[in-house]
């Protein structure tokens, strides 16, 4: 984890969220909301507008986030969709070490082709061939498709984790609170990174031959992945928890809850449908940034070796790869970075624009 | 002797509810091991009773813990000592299933119309929700309740779908009465109902209060800072100063006859809208500020700023009296 | 020498927000006499803030924006003037006091820093000393215990009543001719309010200073001023001497306020009369008389057409009404 | 004053212990055996149960834990497992130098661009030059570190092919130097670093401009008849930077870390590059005592930073 952990949940109460802040609220001017239906008129034929829509409404209008999105469901689809069809595209390869073979063959993305190597984009391999004559476009998609897997994975432990705890520490306080902001202490003081580095290092060889045979996670160089996923979710989730935390306590503060408990709501009731519903904008805020450092980590542990092996692919292995030959083939270098720094940004944007659209104070 | 008084009161029968020495402290911690190092007195030592049907104001500036005394009542803060009893029920010591029964009876009217309701609920679930959990009724005879309580508080039942944020300030204010009402309590603490609407908004909340007390026979503990709107909305008025009440009198008596000076002051510094009026009046200007309830002054808590005060106010804290016949208060040397 | 101190023509502060513009003060005019105490009453949203950050120049822009009118000061159009000129009169011929103590002093500099800065900034040539000196002696003149002791200490060291204090030693640091005061007692209790007017009625008396009161408490006023200004929804709908405001009131919703609020002196049993409704919503388009759909006297008329400020009765009494009382 | 810094003591012994209690179990429950494997293909029973007892392997996890301590208390490391009986500290003490070297010089940079361009952005908020800078700020402050290296070391290639230039892609001077040729080695890595803080500290800056600029004081202070430069500069700067502080604080802990990543790329021989390399080879000793310099560094810069915050806001007084 780098330094972009603390945007989400500043360190200190002091500082400011670092949001968007718009054009100062008029002094007199905020009493009236618009839309407020006058009592004097009857009624009209006009939907409610919950608090939700009307976010959705202000994000439809955000063109950076709206390409984000689209940018992120190409990414899925792509790496979901994208070798199925691709191999379905090419033909028969006649490959003067293995002879004639299939796309489904050729354009996998552990297959080597000794006698392509390093090559440009043509029309058998869209984007050219690493040092090993296997596709990029194949391995590329498979990197995707790590990234992805791992980022959802890391957000529902994350999610989970984060809620459960945040909502107990800050409704309740009492020692989850204690244990909990001990357990923060020692995450921001001990560099997550160094800690996923550590925790996989050490695992590592244990879950490459331990869980190679698990179907599915398992084959192809991934058996790591899970331990990376553990990893990041472990050194993440804390981060979340408290600052769940923080928001919990300013919602069991608002006046609503105390009227909820003149209603006669038990506390679950308050903490499920009063606390939890109010939770939502922040969360997923919150968790669409943490997906970018989620996509991040994952990509630098399999940078420095320690995660996806051979023949596996993942988009830091591929940059990792690549850059040995960075000053003769710098094509294959620069097709996975781009591709990081593109899913990475669009991650970013959607989140930044999920907070303005959330944010009440740049409503119009 | 006060609390004799007090206590036959209650023997007739005519009392709702009775507050008997009621204090809420809180801890401020610190220090190297997160200790208790000191104490805010937000309320130390309150004795009240609320006939059945009355409103009793309940007055005082910020901070004198007018607002804690409502919510300890209600047992939404617990109180660190003291008896609450509702209908003879005393409160402080149900366990929490028995109070949440108990909250059928007692309900509260907000401050803020903004932020007492959930943002994330529409008009409708805001009012079924004590309706729900109590089980009263299937969700048609729910839904006719609300509808109901709707056009009562003076609301086109037509919104039940909208969001708090689509409604003005007064009209939020009227959606959180409709929600106390739903069960049909018999006692109702209303925590500053209308100082955060706009003046021309607020005569019509208060005029809806006293309809409805009129129709469905409530008790109300009024709570606010606004001297006017208190003495034109209550029978009897208490008047709070750190912590404590110093005065308690029928609101007529209280106005013309104070007898304590804390609220001689409070009254002669409230503007009256008449210029005629103003020049006449002679203001009594307090000298400095309310002191902290961390370290309130010994014996009576106003001698410092009190023009009477002799040295036994300084040592001896004036307990509660009755003066005059049902004007109780809490000074060394009142009138 | 101009008669009058202000002179407020034709005054359209709009704002100019997604949703739409907000006409927060649409054709404002009024007058003040040198040494005049005026009220500005009105409930939010009705423009009597917007009106005094007009005066001042300091409407947050964007959105805000005068459009229109002028600004007479002492016959000096102030909407004509440069920022540099604009900043020469601020602090020196026209001051300010907002609303909450709490949050308008600067929390990392001491108070007495925070007077004797606006000192040097307009009298030219005085030292530091002499300018602290002139902080301390307005810290007395606000009656703050102990001055040369306290000017030392930071804002947070104080209560919001001592805080309000500090805020009008530095409005009349430098002698102005006029001090607009925006709800300087809205945030504070009722004893704190008392100690603070009868301090700001005194030393503007004291300093010659004329005193613009904006409030939505009509018993402020009554204590306070000699003339009131009534606004609702960006107008000015009534305009008297104060006991005329209060005997005599003449349009509908001056009426309608002084029934709604409940005076500490009334009879027992009496009832409110509530003005029903809401005001308008000031981003649309509003035709006629903006109290027309709340005014129990309302006439086809004043649907139609805007009502002018026009003399009513006797004197200086002016109400916007078709129908005055 | 003295309870604060007392507190704050107790705070980073309790963090100290945090980490190395985990680090320490980590390596104890690891699978594998050290010894074995640093014995390799020379295994000997006797040499193997000596070298047990040596690194007092042989002893019971809570006592080797409590050996730790100990040494840890007089500032011993202990000694590496891959280079046998190097002490942790010797392997060590090259990296320290370079990596705060490389972390200074980025922090210089975070304060002299990041601060300076988030004030521009704040005060020119919603004009292009804001949505300039803050474009190019995310995008600097969103992109991966390592990409961002890669991509720079692709241009200095590509520039080098063209002009003939021969300026490093990789590696690092002899620290604390600044010839030429160390200027060259450094440049690239320190202005890679730099900017991608520094894009989070205008990110901050800007926020926390507009945060002052909203704030009854600055129109008290505009009231006052104060020039704007003045508002600006007195008024909103100040109390603008207070929230920095903390982040500067924070960001020292959290600089080194950053620095793992640019180090392996850049070939930097860093702490960040000996903690890799000690993880590929299991050498426990020397990971645990990378962990605890970078505890002990973040808790610092917190404290260093309350220190700091004090002497600015008169609000806040350490207890």
């Amino acid at each position: 984890m780098d330094m972009r952990d603390r945007e989400i949940q500043p360190a200190s109460p002091l500082i400011a969220p670092d949001t968007n802040l718009m054009v100062p609220a008029e002094p007199e001017l905020l009493v009236e909301t618009p839309g407020v239906i006058p009592e004097t008129e009857g009624p009209k034929e006009r939907k409610p507008v919950s608090p939700l829509r009307e976010s959705l409404r202000r994000l439809r209008r955000d063109t950076r986030a709206m390409v984000s999105l689209g940018v992120i469901i190409f990414m899925v689809l792509l790496s979901l969709f994208g070798p199925f069809v691709y191999q379905h595209l090419g033909g028969i390869y006649d490959s003067p070490d293995n002879g004639p073979i299939p796309a489904t063959v050729y354009r996998t993305f552990y297959h080597q082709e000794l006698s392509r190597q390093d090559e440009l984009p043509s029309a058998q391999y869209w984007l050219g061939t690493d040092d090993l004559g296997r596709d990029i476009l194949a391995r590329l998609m498979q990197g995707l498709l790590v990234s992805i897997s791992v980022a959802v994975l890391v957000e529902v432990i994350d999610i989970t984790m984060g809620i459960l705890v945040g909502v107990l520490a800050g409704y309740f306080g009492g020692w989850i609170d204690q244990v909990l902001a001990r357990l923060t202490d020692i995450i921001f003081a001990f560099p997550g990174l160094l800690f996923i580095i550590l925790l996989t290092g050490i695992f590592g060889t244990w879950a490459d031959t331990t869980l190679s045979n698990v179907p599915i996670v398992g084959p192809n160089g991934n058996a790591r992945l899970l331990l990376v996923s553990a990893a990041l979710a472990l050194v993440s989730w804390p981060l979340m928890a408290r600052l769940v935390r923080g928001q919990t306590l300013q919602i069991k503060e608002q006046q609503f809850i105390e009227a909820a408990r003149t209603a006669g709501s038990s506390n679950f009731k308050i903490i499920w449908r009063h606390i939890i519903p109010n939770l939502f904008s922040i969360v997923v805020v919150a968790a669409t940034l943490d997906i970018s450092n989620t996509i991040i980590g994952e990509a630098s542990i399999s940078l420095l070796g320690l995660g996806v092996q051979q023949p596996g692919s993942s988009l830091g292995l591929m940059i990792s790869e690549a850059s040995n030959a960075v000053d003769t083939h710098p094509w294959e270098v620069l097709v996975p970075s781009l591709t990081l720094a593109i899913l990475v940004l669009a991650f970013s944007f959607l989140g930044d624009g999920l907070r303005d659209a959330f944010d009440p104070r740049t409503k119009d | 002797m006060a609390q004799q008084q007090m206590a036959t009161s209650t023997a007739t029968g005519t009392t709702l509810v009775e507050v008997k020495g009621l204090k809420v402290h809180f801890p401020i911690k610190g220090g190297l091991f997160n200790r208790t190092i000191a104490q805010v007195k937000a309320v130390d030592g309150v004795d009240l009773t609320i006939r059945r049907g009355e409103t009793l104001g309940l007055v005082g500036e910020s901070g004198c813990g007018k607002s804690t005394t409502g919510r300890a009542i209600l047992q939404l803060i617990k109180p660190t000592a003291g008896s609450v009893k509702l209908n003879g029920v005393e409160l402080t010591k149900l366990p929490p299933a028995e109070l949440r029964k108990k909250r059928a009876e007692m309900q509260m009217i907000f401050q803020d119309p903004f932020g007492s309701l959930d943002p994330r609920f529409t008009v409708g679930q805001i009012i079924a929700e004590p309706l729900e959990n109590f089980k009263r009724g299937n969700a048609r005879e729910i839904r006719e309740q609300v509808a109901h309580l709707l056009e009562v508080v003076g609301l086109n039942p037509y919104y039940v779908n909208r969001f708090p944020h689509e409604f003005s300030g007064g009209q939020r204010q009227r959606i959180g009465i409709a929600r106390a009402l739903a069960l049909r309590p018999s006692f109702i603490v209303a925590d500053e109902p209308v100082s955060a609407l706009d003046v021309s908004i607020q005569a019509q909340v208060v005029n809806l209060l006293q309809d409805l007390q009129a129709e469905f026979g409530l008790t109300y503990l009024f709570v606010a800072h606004n001297l006017s709107v208190v003495k034109h909305i209550s029978d009897r008025v208490a008047v709070m100063y750190l912590g404590r009440i110093v005065e308690l009198a029928a609101s007529e008596k209280l106005y013309e006859l104070p007898l304590h000076p804390y609220t001689q002051a409070l009254l002669s510094a409230i503007p009256v809208p008449d210029p005629e009026v103003e020049a006449r009046r002679k203001r009594i200007i307090l000298e400095g500020d309310v002191p902290s309830p961390v370290n309130p002054p010994p014996g009576c808590n106003f001698h410092p700023r009190c023009w009477k005060a002799q040295q036994i106010c300084r040592e001896v804290t004036p307990l509660l009296e009755e003066k005059e016949r049902d004007h109780y208060v809490a000074c060394h040397f009142p009138g | 020498m101009p008669e009058n101190l202000l002179e407020v023509n034709n005054l359209k502060t709009y704002f100019f927000t997604r949703s739409g513009v907000v006409k927060a003060v649409d054709d404002v005019s009024f007058t003040m006499r040198p040494g005049e105490a005026l009220g500005v009453v009105g409930e939010s949203g009705s423009g009597k803030s917007v009106t005094a950050l007009s005066i001042i120049r300091l409407v947050a822009s964007p959105p805000g924006k005068i459009v229109g009118g002028e600004i007479l000061f002492n016959g000096e159009n102030i909407l004509e003037k440069n920022n540099d000129e604009m900043t020469e009169l601020r602090g020196s011929k026209i001051s300010m006091v907002f609303q909450d103590p709490m949050t308008s002093l600067n929390p990392v500099f001491t108070i007495g820093y925070q007077i004797a800065e606006t000192v040097k900034r307009h009298r030219k040539g005085i030292s530091n000393d002499q300018a602290w000196q002139r902080a301390v002696e307005m810290l007395d003149l606000v009656r703050i215990p102990d001055a040369r002791r306290r000017a030392k200490n930071y804002p947070h060291e104080f209560s919001g009543g001592m805080r309000q204090r500090v805020m009008i030693a530095i409005a009349l640091a430098c002698n102005p001719q006029l001090l607009i005061a925006d709800e300087p007692t809205t945030a504070l209790d009722v004893t704190i309010q008392a100690q603070i007017l009868e301090l700001m009625k005194g030393l503007a008396k004291e300093f010659g200073t004329a005193l613009m009161l904006i409030t939505h408490d009509l018993g402020v006023v009554a204590g306070t001023c000699e003339h009131v200004i009534v606004m609702y929804a960006g107008h000015i709908v009534e305009s008297a001497p104060v006991r005329q405001i209060f005997q005599t009131p003449a349009h509908p919703y001056t009426i309608g306020l002084l029934q709604s609020i409940p005076r500490l002196d009334e009879k027992r049993g009496t009832r409110l009369t509530p003005i029903p409704g809401q005001p308008p919503d000031l981003s649309r388009e509003i035709i006629g008389c903006p109290y027309a759909p709340r005014c129990p006297r309302v006439q086809p008329r004043c649907r139609q057409e805007r009502p002018e400020l026009k003399p009513v009765g006797r004197g200086e009494q002016l109400a916007a009404c078709f129908y005055p009382s | 004053m003295i309870q604060f810094l007392i507190k704050r003591l107790i705070g980073l012994v309790f963090v100290v212990i945090g980490v190395t209690f985990i680090t320490f179990i980590m390596g104890y429950f690891a699978p594998g055996d050290p010894i074995r494997t640093m014995l390799g293909e020379h295994f000997s029973p006797q040499l193997y149960a000596q070298l047990r007892h040596a690194y007092g392997l042989d002893l019971p996890w809570y006592e080797q834990y409590w050996n730790f301590l100990v040494h840890l208390a007089h500032f011993d490391f202990g000694y590496s497992f891959k280079t046998q009986g190097r002490p942790v500290w010797d392997i060590l003490k090259d990296g320290v130098p370079v990596s705060m070297e490389l972390a200074l010089w980025a922090l210089v940079i975070y304060l002299l661009i990041g601060v300076p361009v988030g004030i521009i952005s704040a005060l020119k908020a919603n004009t292009w030059v804001d949505t300039l800078n803050m474009g190019i700020m995310l995008v600097l402050y969103a992109m991966p570190i390592f990409v961002f290296c890669v991509l720079v070391q692709v241009l200095i290639v590509f520039i080098d092919q063209e002009t003939g230039a021969n300026w490093p892609v990789a590696n690092w001077g002899t620290p604390w130097h600044y010839t030429w040729t160390d200027i060259q080695f450094k440049l690239a890595p320190v202005l890679v670093f730099g900017l991608a803080g520094a894009a989070y500290f205008a990110r901050i800056t800007r926020t926390s401009m507009l945060e002052v600029m909203r704030q009854d004081y600055i129109r008290t202070a505009r009231a006052k008849g104060l020039p704007e430069r003045l508002v600006i500069y007195r008024h909103a700067l100040r109390n603008a930077l207070i929230p920095l502080i903390t982040v500067t604080g924070v960001t020292l802990g959290f600089t080194i870390t950053g620095a793992f990543l640019i180090e392996n790329i850049f070939n930097i021989p860093g702490i960040g590059t000996i903690t890799v390399s000690s993880v590929l080879d299991r050498d426990y000793p020397v990971i645990q005592a990378t962990a605890v310099l970078l505890a002990i560094g973040v808790v610092l810069g917190n404290l260093l930073a309350d220190i700091a915050y004090t002497l600015v806001d008169p609000r806040i007084k350490l207890e």
